[in-house]
């Protein structure tokens, strides 16, 4: 590739402030084409600011970026698209109308595009659409509100929206927070195809195998800075310390053994036709849950919190038949979940930090009915401050937080009252490691007398936390493995082998 | 790691497909087969409800409100709201009035000014809410209260007729035109009124825009998520403000029309044309079980009113028992199909 | 069936009428129909009511609707000129027979009735420069627009012509709902501006009945008098509480107008013609009349105010006089 | 493979928050500023506008308006909407009416029986939402058109008053008590008259309720995240329905006073009731840069609609012109808030 050293996007100077954060300041970025670069920094870092300057969301306060040596200022995302900019969002909430069907949305960019055609027939709108899915090999169901849609598709169907184009320049970020390994593989697949094909790829991740696998080049940012830049391979300790300040230490972790059972579940059986199956979980011990797409852990999680009815099955909770009716009545008995999806299901945007926090607990933080501030700032203060949680204040509005930050919110949350079990279901979407790890060591430290049970795809961040890992399959347990001597290749395979495998669990 | 083949999608949910469901018929047709029933029922009471001529009175008396209506479902569709329509629909009355009554200028001009009133309000209303950044209902509802002033400032709170006396000491020398009340009165064929046709027409060209260009996708996009669709390449600002811009238009032909009907500037006509057409896009949501405004759904919900109004007119029922069973009937339409649609999803 | 004895279509079969109402809401309308109701169940007419509740538009429609049905007769009660006379001459000329009540439809062949809103202003006007003189300040309640209260605006301006000294000094009036509780809060503000106000016209009732609520509750119910058109039991009770500031009124008995709509239009049926003016005259009611005669409600007032009770109008042999 | 550069913490974001700025200060404080302005104003122009008696004339004016408003307030925050104030009010009126003179049982009868109606509403209303899964804004419009034919049954669409003719032949022996009379009428220290400290009261509790207890935050909490909320373990669908409740109950108090000031059973449709209370909630939206319903917002929007209403009244300024300042202020007020607020977030 003659074009491998030319440079796609030139960025001078760039600067963006949101009232007194400084979100960018003043980077100088290069782009070429043919390379995969990744952006990497902690939550908050300004990595989406930065892209969302170059794909016309946002203008920048100062600075300049050139597109193939010719200086642009997009004012909207459609100059940028005719620019040749795709750009998959990081919030998988801004990349799909859920009012509309999987068809419309894959062929979304078509119907906005102002010079398309004025007329669009249903039937070549899903001609298009299952051009468009096939490039990422999908199947889905067309016709069907994209509502009814998992997270997981909804970000493909975003994903395979981009990759539709011929971009110039094509911005992935965050792509892969809530894909597994073998969708991610497909997509890294078309990613290294586009990069022979001479396009420009911007690519952000938390997840250091995505990096290690695609990545040309990375540049580290810290606090809206330009920090450091690597060329592949990558030191990744170094980057990880110019990320964030400090290296982690991972090592052999040590499994702690369970205590009494807290939760037990016995001959459950998820959906009509599954296998069932027994889970016990352990007081003290973190338990990951982990499978592919559609596996329904987040089935498992909901009929233990009231959302969902098992179809048949026991659930004893310290010896006693457990059957929430709803949420309120799960939380009442000490059974906590912070749900996947945080920006539907955990967050209320207009409120602070602090009422964020405390809104399942509020009657502890009252007398008479009316809440005492006072009390409900001590406790939001010590969670944040506990979790390293980076806001000005527990008074900020929740959106100003990075979407790292604001799962540490939700996660504090669940943390503000002991329990008998904590649930997260897919707690690292989007989170950077060091905030991993911080979270990680907190459920850690507050694991005594709780069972945990976390949902977690990425098998990864899975080792990171685990003491026991258990696979789920098509609705049931099929595994259980101690993290001591782990065999990942045999995680892997219990995740997805047919259906006639063997059950171990 | 694995290779996926095709990633394995939800699993299809019970092909329950080719199975008659009665839920789904009902909340599909449900409407439908009350508003049939309705007009069986009237016929068998009230054969006069049948005939030729009171279809298409029904027709008529809903043609303004439907007008109305489908303007606002195209507001409704972007996930706004627009409450200055009664009050645009007035101003087009009123205006109207005073290019051929008090200007004496004929019926083209009158046309053209009430066009183009309406798209400015529509306009207005758009810049109030897309730059002004102020929300829907707020903006809408001062455009309202202005505009009930407003219509009144020119004739000092007067109705506009013929031979009015004029501020200024002289009296109107204009009139309506006869071209121009034809718009509200002629009928083709001696059976079929022009309004009815207007609306017909404008109800057809309205569906294609809404349902089958790229246009209306566009918009129902922006009701959806706008953030996503302005990210997807549509410029947004523009599209909302085009469907306010669509809202005025087809309030101000609805006032255009009132103006033919009522032949005369008259202040109090035209009150409760807000809150009819919101009434028939709201009773749309529920038309082939679409729960989203559309707009085959906000034309059967006019009917639906007016066909009720008329068969209980023809009844002898007392005009507070209409309202009454107006109430009565929406809730349990919708009762019936929101409440059943709901235990499928979620 | 039929009406023995009775001339033309009465004496064969049930006539079949409808009556069209453009206005519907108050109490004016609700004694009207009843005036109407009895007079039709005393001839045995079959009555349909098609309320086009202030929409002139479907006022038109319903005119239409009632031909559909295929009356003997409408009554066109109230409405714009504009919007019915071409439906209204259609129906003529379709071979229905029509009158009409407080709307001018520009043909011959349609009787009019009327409760002559010019005559009513006049008559309250005169009792108010009876009681106060030919010089003091009014105030004037008025919302344009409205048709029998530009009828008596017309009134009102030839008064205050021919009597200089009389000085309107505030207008005000609104027709939101309800009428009277906002008509009081704009009264409350206007006496505040114009403590020296000693007279208000308010010729409609509601008007009326905001205005007083206005001047109860400024204390000032001894220095305002209050004038009025139109009469209702509710407005009585207030004409008699004690200090009430409510003068006098004018009215017509609405449901005696009622029972004259139909009669015109049974002559009509009956092939005999009515006359193309039929006015029912108004009847001016003061405080002290009431007072005298104990008067607590319409009912009263219809028995001991004999003019108010029965209108020798449109009357025949033939036509049996309701029960009242 | 190059090393980090330099290794600078995050430079700490300028302190910006000790200086003044100007365009914070009109977000929060511009519409009070108005408020503020157009009291001088009138009074500079009528020296009668501000006297005491002029002002508590103006709260007033305002007292039913704002009840309201309060309790529309409450479904706004929950991202509702209730259509059926105005006529639950209106329905309270005449029950109220229906209660003492025609059935002639007093006056705690009265008061009970309205405030049943008034809960009884809310609760239908809520019943309709949370079970029947009807769109708010559609569940309460039927309502609305229910309650405006249900109230006129009873009475055959006649007002009520003291000694009227009853269907039944006789006359109604009751009458309005002096107790429930002075609801609406006394004046304490024969200044202050009881609607307006019924009004100020309710808006305290009700401040303190939304703002303070946990309960307004879990009804806020709602209007923002429905399913966050309910899976943050609140009963949701108790809550939405308690907010129509007190909806109701506000209206149905609202509706009292009404009967009490006027003295009659009075029928009406409410509908200027519902708008103005509506506008007043809305611009409440703009008070102290809320942006959202608050309590707060909702009184000081019902005290700007009455005291734009009372001085320009005192100025003989027409009722057409009143509705045209009306829109005009709203718009320009809201605008400079929305306008100016958005640039800074997005
Ligand atoms: N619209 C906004 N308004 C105010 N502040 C914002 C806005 N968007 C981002 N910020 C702030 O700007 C900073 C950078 O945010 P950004 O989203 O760019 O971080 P990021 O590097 O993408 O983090 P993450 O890894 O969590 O996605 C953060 O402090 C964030 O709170
Ligand atoms: N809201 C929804 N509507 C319809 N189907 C859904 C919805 N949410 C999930 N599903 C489907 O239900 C199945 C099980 O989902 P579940 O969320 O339990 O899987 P999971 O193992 O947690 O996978 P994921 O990684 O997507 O969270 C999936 O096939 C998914 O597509
Ligand atoms: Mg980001
Ligand atoms: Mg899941």
């Amino acid at each position: 590739m003659n074009s491998d050293t030319v440079d796609a996007v030139r960025v001078r100077g760039l600067t963006k402030r949101f009232g007194s954060t400084q979100a960018v300041d003043s980077v100088d970025l290069d782009v070429r084409r043919g390379e995969v670069l990744a952006l990497m920094g902690a939550n908050g870092a300004g990595k989406s600011t930065l892209i969302k300057i170059l794909c016309g969301v946002h203008p920048a306060d100062s600075g300049t970026i050139e597109i193939d040596g010719r200086p642009v200022a997009f004012r909207s995302p459609l100059e940028a698209r005719a620019a040749g900019i795709h750009t998959v969002h990081q919030l998988i909430n801004d990349g799909v109308v859920q009012q509309l069907s999987v068809a419309e949305n894959l062929v979304l960019d078509e119907i906005c595009r102002p010079d398309g055609p004025r007329m669009l027939s249903r039937d070549r709108i899903h001609a298009q659409a299952r051009d468009i899915q096939a490039i990422l090999g999908l199947d889905l169901p067309l016709g069907r509100a994209m509502s009814e849609l998992g997270q997981a598709e909804r970000q493909l169907v975003a994903i395979a929206r981009a990759l539709s184009h011929e971009p110039k320049l094509l911005i992935l970020d965050e792509p892969t927070s809530s894909l597994s390994e073998s969708e991610a593989s497909r997509l890294f697949e078309i990613i290294e195809d586009l990069r022979s094909r001479g396009v420009a790829i911007v690519y952000i991740s938390h997840r250091m195998s995505d990096i290690r696998r695609l990545a040309d080049r990375a540049v580290v940012m810290r606090d809206g800075r330009w920090r450091a830049e690597f060329a592949a391979p990558f030191d990744f300790d170094a980057i990880i310390h110019a990320m964030i300040g400090h290296s982690v230490t991972d090592g052999g972790r040590v499994a702690v053994p369970g205590g009494p059972v807290a939760m037990a579940l016995r001959d459950v059986v998820l959906r009509p036709g599954a296998e069932p199956f027994d889970l016990d979980l352990c007081e003290g011990e973190v338990v990951v849950l982990t499978g592919l797409i559609g596996s329904g852990k987040s089935e498992l999680a909901e009929c233990l919190f009231g959302t969902r009815k098992p179809v048949s099955g026991r659930v004893l909770l310290d010896d006693a038949p457990y059957a929430p009716r709803d949420p309120g009545d799960a939380i009442a008995r000490g059974v906590h979940m912070a749900p996947e999806d945080r920006g539907n299901s955990s967050l209320v945007v207009d409120f602070s930090v602090r009422h964020n926090m405390t809104l399942p607990f509020l009657s502890v933080f009252s007398r008479l009915t009316l809440v005492d501030p006072e009390r409900e700032r001590v406790a939001a203060e010590k969670q944040s401050g506990d979790l390293g949680i980076k806001c000005a204040s527990t008074d900020a509005p929740i959106v100003s937080l990075s979407g790292g930050n604001q799962q540490k919110v939700v996660l504090g949350r669940w943390l503000l009252q002991p329990c008998r079990l904590l649930m997260l279901d897919e707690p690292f979407q989007g989170v950077d490691i060091g905030a991993r790890q911080d979270i990680g060591r907190r459920l850690r430290e507050t694991a005594d007398g709780r069972a945990t049970l976390v949902i977690c795809t990425d098998l990864e961040e899975a080792t990171e936390i685990a003491d026991r890992i258990v696979v789920m399959r098509d609705f049931s347990i099929v595994g259980s493995h101690s993290i001591e001597g782990i065999s990942l290749d045999r995680l892997v395979h219990q995740m997805t082998s047919v259906k006639s495998a063997t059950t171990l669990a | 790691m694995q290779t996926p083949s095709s990633v394995q999608t939800s699993p299809a949910p019970e092909p329950r497909r080719v199975s008659f469901s009665l839920k789904d018929f009902v909340i599909k047709f449900g409407l439908l087969v009350i508003l049939a029933v309705m007009i069986v029922v009237f016929w068998r009471l009230e054969p006069a409800f049948g005939s030729a001529r009171n279809m298409f009175s029904i027709l008529q008396a809903v043609s303004v409100t439907a007008l109305l209506a489908l303007g606002v479902t195209v507001t409704l569709a972007i996930g706004g709201f627009d409450l200055s329509i009664g009050s645009t629909a007035a101003m087009s009355l009123m205006a109207s009035s005073y290019v051929m009554v008090i200007l004496d200028l004929g019926t083209l001009p009158a046309i053209a000014v009430c066009l183009f009133l309406g798209l400015a309000i529509g306009f207005a209303n758009g810049m109030l809410i897309v730059k002004g950044r102020i929300p829907d209902l707020l903006a809408t509802l001062g455009m309202m209260f202005l505009l009930l002033g407003l219509q009144l400032i020119p004739t000092g709170g007067r109705s506009i007729a013929k031979g009015m006396t004029l501020p200024s000491g002289g009296s109107a020398q204009g009139s309506f035109t006869e071209t121009f009340l034809a718009l509200g009165r002629y009928r083709v064929f001696d059976l079929i009124p022009l309004p009815v046709i207007v609306m017909i027409v404008a109800a057809i060209l309205l569906w294609v825009f809404m349902e089958r260009s790229r246009y209306g996708r566009v918009l129902y996009a922006i009701g959806g998520n706008e953030k996503a669709t302005r990210l997807a390449g549509a410029p947004v600002e523009r599209y909302k403000i085009a469907a306010y811009m669509i809202s005025g238009g087809f309030a101000s032909v609805g006032g255009m029309l009132l103006a033919a009907r009522v032949g005369r500037g008259d202040v109090s006509s035209g009150s409760s044309l807000l809150l009819d057409s919101v009434a028939a896009a709201l009773i749309g949501f529920a038309v082939l079980g679409a729960k989203k405004p559309n707009v085959f759904g906000t034309a059967i919900g006019a009917l639906f009113v007016g066909t009720l109004l008329n068969g209980l007119t023809m009844l002898n029922a007392p005009y507070y028992a209409q309202d009454f069973v107006k109430g009565l009937v929406l809730v349990l339409a919708l009762l019936f199909t929101f409440g059943f649609a709901s235990s499928n999803h979620r | 069936a039929g009406i023995a004895g009775a001339p033309g279509i009465f004496g064969k079969r049930q006539v079949k009428i409808a009556l069209v109402r453009y206005l519907s809401t108050g109490d004016f309308f609700q004694f009207y129909l009843a005036g109407v109701t009895r007079q039709a169940a005393a001839l045995g007419i079959d009555l349909h009511v098609l309320d086009s509740r202030q929409d002139a538009a479907l006022q038109a429609e319903m005119l239409a609707q009632a031909m559909n049905m295929g009356v003997d007769g409408i009554i066109l009660q109230h409405g714009l000129t504009e919007t019915l006379k071409d439906p209204a001459a259609r129906a003529v000329a379709e071979g229905f027979k029509v009158v009409a009540f407080d709307v001018n439809c520009e043909n011959p062949k349609i009787p009019q009735i009327e409760q002559n809103d010019r005559e009513l202003a006049r008559l309250s006007l005169e009792q108010a420069i009876r009681d106060n003189g030919e010089a003091f300040k009014a105030g004037y309640v008025y919302v344009p627009g409205i048709a029998p209260l530009d009828r008596r605006d017309e009134t009102w301006q030839a008064v205050k012509k021919k009597y200089p000294k009389i000085v309107e000094v505030a207008r005000w009036g609104t027709m939101n709902n309800p009428i009277a509780n906002s008509v009081a809060d704009q009264t409350a503000a206007v006496l505040r501006a114009n403590p020296d106000i000693k007279m208000i016209f308010a010729p409609f009732d509601e008007f009326a009945k905001g205005v007083k609520t206005a001047v109860d509750e400024a204390g000032l119910s001894k220095q305002i008098k209050i004038y009025s058109a139109d009469i209702s039991t509710p407005d009585i009770s207030a004409m008699i509480e004690k200090d009430s500031a409510w003068s006098a009124t004018t009215a017509t008995n609405s449901a005696v107008v009622g029972e004259v709509c139909v009669r015109s239009l049974a002559l009509l049926l009956a092939g005999i013609d009515p006359g193309r003016e039929v006015v029912v005259p108004p009847t001016l009611i003061t405080q002290a009349m009431l007072a005298e005669k104990g008067i607590k409600n319409m009912e009263e007032l219809a028995a001991k105010i004999p003019q108010f009770s029965r209108a020798e109008v449109a009357m025949a042999p033939w036509i049996p006089e309701p029960k009242r």
